[in-house]
């Protein structure tokens, strides 16, 4: 090619970088900032769940049903209706231990949120190490991360949650010793994290091998870059969009899967407060106190929703064509 | 005696909705005495004013018809867990109990009668049995037309068989205490009367069974065993076919002396039981068996059952539950709306929950003191379905049992059951031993768990280290019954096998029995608690048996404190509109199912 | 067409394989010894070995997981009885054989997950043609949102929320009858009632997920060259939306819903769970409790052969709704 | 069924009304960014029996200009304005029912990409025989005989065999003659040959130009080539039409723009061509720079800022500010007055075309 004697074209947004556009198209997307927002108003509320709860004057461990008398009936209910909600406990008190349910929920948010954002992130950087990996270096490697994977999706997701998580825990730690809340996060992430790369690795392998036979990574490598440098300059800047989306998509799933296992009782165990186990106790107790479900149902329904709809901005800000509107 | 643990768990499948009902337990025979005075009566549970051993003309079929009813129908019975267990031998636990009820009978039983009599009767027997030499020797008579469901007589010959098979090696899961008895001995050491059982041609001499003639069967101890009566009517010892025992195999398909068989069982979803042809209603005098069939279908957590029972449509308007009690979440609505509570059936199970206090490791009687003080017994009885679930407990006898003082709380307890970490602090500051650290283990149960959060706050709350550990529910017990477990405290729960003191506090308390697996879940020894127990077990009269049982209690409560009384536990049984004859069995600790029937429209 | 189940089968039967011994091994590394469970009260170390030799835990863990699958292939013998193959072995619990038990789960977990493929297939599908259809207008926008916010919906908040609602009610309307498995062949009307509303449920946050894969393959499939020919000919909208849109937007359908369809087959285990159907899933979740081990053994090998044999067929369905692929 | 005459009308002559008359077309999509304007004031004329070449970059608007012929383009995201008169009748305006009773009947379209324009899920008779069973209304049976007498007349070998067969069972240069099969199977009077031979290799493409002009010859229809090929359009074109940037830029008889071509653009694009009688040590020179983006065109003449020679206009008018316009038959859109145009072509372009 020869180069330009003249001036470039400067008009309309071609000069911009890639990411610049991106961004661009982003911030036009309403729904997509919007949902954006309400996010990260959740992991703020995570972050903030200490300094929040200060603030309100409660915590999510104190038993205050149970101390103070005429909270809680002799069923274990709270006495005043719609779930005990008032101006001293906003979200009402829990059924059986009389605790506060706005703390909890708060708490149980941030344990999640942690959980969720460990195994994306360990999620992603398996998909991306395995997925380059097979894609990259083709022949006898791909073959076996490609088995691998096959291997790894036949496994029933569910079940060997729910098998392995007590098992994992006694991996850690001497049966008699008390164990601590760590290993018990430790553990669930270590389990989600085994089964949850798989879709990222493929997606990762089929855009290396799409990109391997690009011009500007044969080019590189004909300049004798090294295959680190390779995949690192020229593969990973091109598959940050799979990457981001499917990040994107994994977290809430995360959430609710982690959710799930706490439902069917092997997640994180009293008195760590937890999102899932609020709708075990809630399925528990519904017919006394359906109040008691509404706050972590509908906050988790609001967050995934707009999860999702980030997700779906992001993808649309990174590739326009696949728009859904 | 042998370990009175609530296995239920492991033995059944548990749901994880597990809500406070119980699992456990056969329980069996009438208490002696007429302490009535002594019972304190819940709401709807029957009082036991007088028990009796019946005799010849008590125990002559047929049963007193129950008012109002009428034979027929089907009545349906929604279960959490299928038996796993169908050999009488094996059965111990409450829900396997409770089936085998209709299809099993053993040489005694105990009869509730309209009046709510209870009297130990006998069943395949003539009588509860004739005693001699001091309660050394105890002769039993067979009665005529009593059959198999195959057509074949029960002779002496399956009764010895019976016992016989107790001590082959398959026979794992059931009452060990006639055979401790028949060997003189402790622990499993009475295998060693016959090991391996009788499949090899071995039988028991003469000087222990005897079996002179086609219908006598005689028993011989070596010491007296005044309670064998109540031992007899437990469904462990119900009678077993010589010709069609298959051993393990009879597990699955069993032969059945009781009014039903088994026609149809799929093991864990549901149970067809028909009419046993061969069951003469004569000959029986403590079964009414009305319905034409038990429909019994498995599977159903509490709050399914309980939800089913309260809409009461269709074949659910035949339905009840024997081990279902009513769950949590709908516990205020049946308990607070006549259309419900006309329908329920209430009262005490033998079952007293405790918090063991590892005496071995607590040996300062302060600091248990202070455990006790600390522990919120509101926060563990909302755990197990509140006023539903139980009643606060004063002490380790059940207000099932003959001596039983209502309101006895030595330590405030009933007071102030949201617990006294102030007062519980003072002690362990007076103690000097604020920061005392205390492993407390509980099991991974929905109930349990909860418990151990009101109990591990309020014991920090007061002062206490807590290194909190879970083990699986179904091996709960195997790991707090061993001697050197290493925890300070764990809940555990007991319950009379039969109307007296006599199965409660030694087996709690003896510190003679301190062994792995034994019931002595505190390690509590004491020689003058040892003497005691020594002496009331020799006190001939019932009732001042009884009186001295209930002293003891109080002595164990106040000098030492090797465990936290809980609760009582209770029983809530709902039942569909057109199930008639629902009464509460304090024998039991559920509904009698022998007395019901369908209403016919 | 031969070759391929051949290959496909040899290739299961290796995943399989696999995932057999990594679960048995992982499951006999937990230190618990069932056997104290099932030799129960009053047992002795000699009545122990007796039920450890029973249970066939005496051996050193690899030396079992050999009889283990000799028992699938060969049969076993067992104290409690011969167990032909395939032998699953014997629940530690009640010494059923696994194999029985999973049989008597089975069609439980296949009506909730048939009765709930059928609902959300066809509403999926239906509504994602009809939002690509109706592409851009209100009905469109209308049906995304609601597709969004339905596939938030989780099984284990809208489960017990409907059960208060429609079936619990204080009132003397009920939309649903309680939930419960009454099988087929006794009665149909029962089965179905008694199934309504787990299938509802189990399927509605698969309806708003198909929903959305629909329109948005339909949408991509509408842009492809040889859908723009066809309308270049002169085809109707119907036509070309029927005829050669849909038909290329099923390849993925048909993958995710092998996926679905194979994984549920496994056990719907929230869905079996809230409504206490006594399906598979619920038997796994109970024999976790119980460290049911040979029962939980059979369950999830159970489950993954079902994975992987819904992976086969739906490669089979690949060649006939593409003639490009061919089995060979 | 074997022959089929010509529509009545229809002559081989250039004379008389045009076929198709397109004037002021205007495509404007609606995307995420913004307003596109792909087409920008397009006008040109088609008749019967002649073929007219259009050619331009990829994005100039060619295919979308032919495309909104037909009316293909999704209604909800597109602005499609101006006239398009088609034998009388108006287009833009025709409902869609109308103008599938148009579409593969009286005017039919081929594409550029045979592999992916033919469905993978239906045999190449069927995807042939489903036009003329629509058009024709005729039989199963007839409209497959009919689609076994294209493909022996678009030169398939065993066309009784093969018209089962599915379209990845054939190879390009074939499959391309499945897709003018497809296309002629009603007897279009307008035939739109979208890029029909970029994906084939060079004497494929010859074959398929040589069957095109023999299928127009017994027909007598009239086709739009489009094409960024300068060599294709020279061999089967009568009149061309250069389009840069949505609009066209140059418009005149095959012969009067490639021998005399007066815009710059065009100019650039002879350079940038290839020559088979070249000197082979001369150098192409490719256009510089890249199209202006569609979204916010230049207020003045499109190619200005690639454009080498718009330092030279005169006069008071500003390549920068002010469109060049287009008009009659033969012209170029460019500020240079016709004997700079002449000069400029003669002395610095038409050396590097030897």
């Amino acid at each position: 090619m020869v180069p330009s004697e003249t001036r470039t074209a400067e008009a309309g947004p071609v000069g911009r970088s890639p990411g610049q556009l991106i961004w661009r198209r982003f911030r036009r997307d309403r729904v997509g900032v919007i949902s954006g927002f309400v996010v990260l108003f959740f992991f703020v509320v995570g972050l903030c769940a200490p300094l929040i709860s200060k603030l309100y004057g409660k915590d999510p461990y104190t038993r205050y049903g149970q101390i103070e008398p005429g909270l809680l009936n002799g069923f274990g209910y709270p006495v005043k209706p719609n779930g005990g909600i008032d101006g001293e406990f906003w979200f009402g008190l829990e059924p059986f231990l009389g605790r506060d349910v706005f703390t909890q929920l708060l708490y149980g948010i941030r344990t999640s949120l942690l959980i969720a954002l460990a195994v994306t992130v360990l999620a992603t950087l398996t998909g991306i190490l395995l997925g380059i990996a097979a894609g990259y270096l083709g022949g006898r490697w791909d073959f076996l991360i490609s088995r691998f994977i096959d291997l790894l999706m036949a496994f029933p997701q569910q079940l060997f949650f729910v098998a392995f998580l007590p098992i994992v825990a006694t991996l850690f730690v001497d049966p008699r010793e008390e164990t601590p809340t760590w290993v018990r996060v430790v553990s669930i992430v270590v389990v989600l994290w085994v089964l949850g790369w798989m879709t990222l690795g493929r997606i990762l392998r089929g855009a290396t091998l799409a990109l391997r036979e690009r011009e500007f990574v044969e080019a590189a490598k004909v300049s004798g870059a090294s295959p680190w440098r390779v995949i690192r300059k020229e593969l990973l800047p091109n598959v940050v969009s799979p990457v981001l989306v499917q990040a994107t998509y994994m977290l809430p799933n995360f959430v609710t899967t982690a959710a799930a296992l706490s439902f069917l009782g092997v997640g994180l165990v009293e008195p760590t407060p937890d999102w899932g186990r609020m709708f075990a106790i809630g399925a528990e107790v519904y017919e006394a106190d359906i109040t008691y479900m509404f706050f972590p149902g509908v906050s988790m329904v609001i967050f995934v929703v707009a999860f999702n709809l980030l997700g779906d901005s992001v993808r649309d800000a990174f590739d326009p064509k696949s728009g859904r509107r | 005696m042998g370990k009175r643990t609530l296995r239920g768990g492991r033995a059944a499948g548990v749901s994880l909705a597990l809500a406070g009902a119980l699992i456990l337990g056969a329980c069996s025979g009438g208490g002696g005495g007429d302490e009535g005075d002594g019972v304190n009566e819940p709401e709807g549970a029957g009082t036991l004013d007088s028990i009796a051993f019946g005799d010849a003309e008590a125990s002559a079929g047929p049963a007193e018809a129950v008012p109002g009813a009428e034979p027929g129908g089907t009545i349906h019975v929604l279960q959490e867990t299928g038996p796993n267990h169908l050999d009488p031998a094996q059965i111990y636990v409450s829900d396997e109990a409770t089936v085998a009820r209709l299809l099993h009978r053993g040489l005694t039983t105990v009869r509730l009668d309209n009046d709510g009599e209870y009297t130990v009767v006998g069943d395949l027997a003539t009588d509860s049995g004739q005693v001699s030499d001091g309660g050394r020797t105890w002769t039993y008579t067979l009665k005529d037309d009593i059959y198999f469901n195959d057509g074949s007589e029960v002779t002496s010959a399956d009764v010895r068989h019976t016992f016989e098979r107790q001590f082959a090696d398959f026979i794992t899961q059931g009452p060990t205490f006639v055979q401790q008895w028949l060997a003189n001995t402790g622990g499993a050491d009475y295998r060693e009367l016959l090991p391996g059982g009788p499949y090899e041609g071995d039988h028991l001499p003469d000087t222990v069974l005897e079996t002179p003639d086609e219908d006598t069967v005689v028993f011989h101890f070596e010491e007296p065993q005044t309670d064998l009566p109540y031992a007899l009517s437990m469904v462990g010892y119900a009678i077993v076919s010589e010709a069609g025992d298959t051993r393990e195999a009879y597990d699955e398909a069993p032969l059945t002396t009781g009014p039903y068989q088994i026609e149809e069982h799929r093991p864990g979803r549901s149970m067809t039981l028909t009419r046993n042809e061969y069951w003469e209603p004569e000959s029986d005098s403590a079964r009414n068996a009305y319905p034409d069939r038990y429909e019994l279908t498995f599977g159903h957590t509490t709050d399914d059952s309980t939800r089913r029972l309260m809409a009461d449509n269709g074949d659910d308007r035949y339905a009840i539950s024997f081990n279902n009690g009513v769950d949590p979440a709908n516990a205020p609505e049946v308990a607070s709306d006549p259309a419900y509570s006309d329908r329920l059936v209430q009262g005490y199970q033998p079952y007293v929950a405790t918090l063991a206090i590892n005496t071995e490791r607590v040996t300062d009687k302060r600091v248990r003191e202070a455990i006790a003080l600390a522990v919120p017994l509101n926060g563990v009885l909302n755990a197990y379905g509140g006023t539903f679930g139980g009643e606060y407990a004063g002490g380790f006898i059940s207000p099932l049992l003959p001596g039983y003082e209502a309101g006895y709380d030595p330590y405030g307890k009933l007071a102030a059951p949201q617990g006294d970490p102030e007062g519980a602090r003072a002690l362990l500051e007076e103690a000097d031993a604020v920061g005392y650290e205390l492993n407390y283990v509980h099991h991974t149960g929905t109930e349990d768990s909860r418990a151990a959060v009101a109990i591990t706050d309020a014991l920090e709350q007061a002062g206490f280290e807590v290194n909190e550990t879970e083990v699986p529910q179904e091996t709960y017990y195997d790991t707090i019954s061993v001697v050197d477990n290493g925890y300070d405290i764990y809940r555990s729960n007991w319950g009379h096998d039969w109307l007296s003191s006599s199965t409660v506090l030694p087996p709690l308390f003896d510190g003679r029995q301190i062994q792995d697996g034994a019931s002595n879940y505190s390690h509590f020894d004491s020689d003058e608690v040892n003497a005691e127990i020594d002496r009331i077990r020799g006190i001939v009269d019932p009732a001042e048996a009884a009186t001295a049982w209930f002293e003891l209690n109080k002595t164990i409560m106040e000098d030492h404190l090797p465990a936290v009384p809980l609760f009582y536990y209770k029983q809530n049984i709902l039942h569909g509109s057109l199930v008639g004859g629902a009464v509460f069995n304090d024998d039991l600790g559920t509904v009698d199912m022998n007395r019901l029937f369908v209403i016919q429209e | 067409m031969l070759r391929f189940l051949l290959r496909r089968s040899l290739g299961a039967v290796a995943i399989l394989l696999i995932i057999s011994a990594v679960t048995f091994f992982l499951f006999y590394a937990i230190p618990r010894n069932p056997a104290l469970l099932a030799c129960g009260k009053s047992c002795t170390p000699d009545q122990l070995a007796i039920v450890e030799r029973n249970l066939g835990i005496d051996d050193p863990v690899p030396v079992q997981y050999w009889d283990y699958m000799t028992g699938i292939f060969a049969g076993r013998d067992f104290p409690a009885g011969d167990c032909p193959a395939p032998c699953l072995g014997y629940s530690f619990t009640n010494n059923q054989p696994v194999l029985d038990t999973i049989l008597d789960r089975l069609p439980t977990t296949v009506s909730l997950t048939l009765g709930g493929a059928v609902v959300f297939l066809t509403l999926g599908l239906a509504f994602g043609m009809l939002a690509a259809w109706h592409r851009g207008t209100l009905l469109d926008k209308t049906m995304s949102s609601a597709s969004l916010v339905l596939s938030s919906l989780q099984i284990y908040f809208i489960g017990p929320l409907a059960l208060a609602v429609f079936v619990y009610n204080d009132g003397d309307f009920h939309l649903f009858s309680q939930p419960e498995y009454v099988p087929f062949t006794e009665d149909p009307g029962g089965w179905f009632a008694g199934l309504l509303l787990p299938w509802l449920v189990l399927s509605t946050i698969f309806t708003a997920n198909y929903t959305r894969m629909a329109r948005a393959e339909l949408i991509e499939q509408l842009q492809e060259d040889h859908v723009r020919t066809a309308r270049a000919k002169g085809m109707s909208r119907s036509t070309v939306f029927f005829r050669y849109a849909w038909r290329g937007s099923l390849i993925p359908v048909v993958t995710i819903f092998g996926i679905d369809l194979g994984s549920l087959f496994g056990g719907a285990m929230i869905t079996e769970v809230t409504f206490t159907l006594p399906g598979l899933g619920r038997l796994a979740v109970d024999s976790v409790t119980q460290s049911n081990l040979p029962m939980l053994m059979g369950v999830m090998l159970f489950a993954a052969l079902m994975i992987v044999l819904f992976n086969i067929l739906v490669d089979a369905c690949y060649a006939l709704i593409d003639p490009r692929v061919r089995l060979a | 069924m074997t022959t089929t005459s010509p529509a009545a009308g229809s002559g081989t002559t250039g004379d008389g009304a045009p076929f198709l008359s397109v004037r002021d077309l205007r495509v404007h999509f609606s995307t995420e960014d913004g307003v596109v304007r792909a087409v920008d004031g397009l006008s040109f004329d088609v008749r019967r029996g002649r073929t007219l070449g259009i050619v331009g970059e990829s994005g100039s608007g060619k295919s979308v200009a032919t495309q909104a012929v037909l009316g293909l383009h999704d209604p909800a995201r597109t602005t499609v304005s101006g006239t398009i008169d088609l034998d009388g009748q108006e287009l833009i305006t025709a409902g869609e029912r109308a103008l599938e009773r148009l579409r593969g009947d009286k005017v039919a379209m081929i594409f550029q990409d045979p592999l992916t324009a033919l469905s993978p899920y239906h045999t190449i008779g069927r995807q042939i025989g489903e036009s003329f069973r629509k058009h024709r209304v005729a039989s199963r049976r007839e409209a497959r005989d009919r689609a076994v007498e294209m493909l022996g007349k678009v030169g398939i070998p065993h066309p009784r065999l093969r018209v089962d067969d599915y379209p990845h069972q054939f190879s390009g240069g074939m499959r391309q003659r499945v897709m003018i099969a497809m296309a002629l199977v009603c007897d279009p009077d307008l035939l739109i040959a979208d890029e029909p031979t970029t994906a084939l290799d060079v004497t494929v493409q010859a074959q398929i130009l040589d069957l095109l002009l023999d299928l127009q010859r017994e027909f007598g229809s009239a086709i739009i080539m489009i094409t960024h090929d300068l060599g294709v359009v020279s061999r089967v074109s009568d009149d061309l039409v250069v389009m840069y940037a949505g609009r066209a830029v140059e418009r005149g008889t095959v012969r009067e723009v490639l021998r005399a071509p007066r815009h710059p653009y065009t100019w650039g694009l002879l350079t940038s061509m290839p020559r088979l009688r070249g000197d082979v040590g001369q150098d192409l020179v490719p256009i510089a720079g890249t199209p202006p983006s569609l979204l916010a065109p230049p207020p003045g003449c499109p190619f200005e800022p690639r454009c080498a020679f718009s330092t030279e206009v005169t006069g008071d008018v500003s390549c920068a500010t002010d469109r060049p316009a287009l008009s009659g038959t033969r012209d170029a859109a460019c500020h240079l007055d016709p004997e700079q145009k002449r000069a400029l072509f003669t002395e610095r372009i038409q050396p590097r075309l030897r």
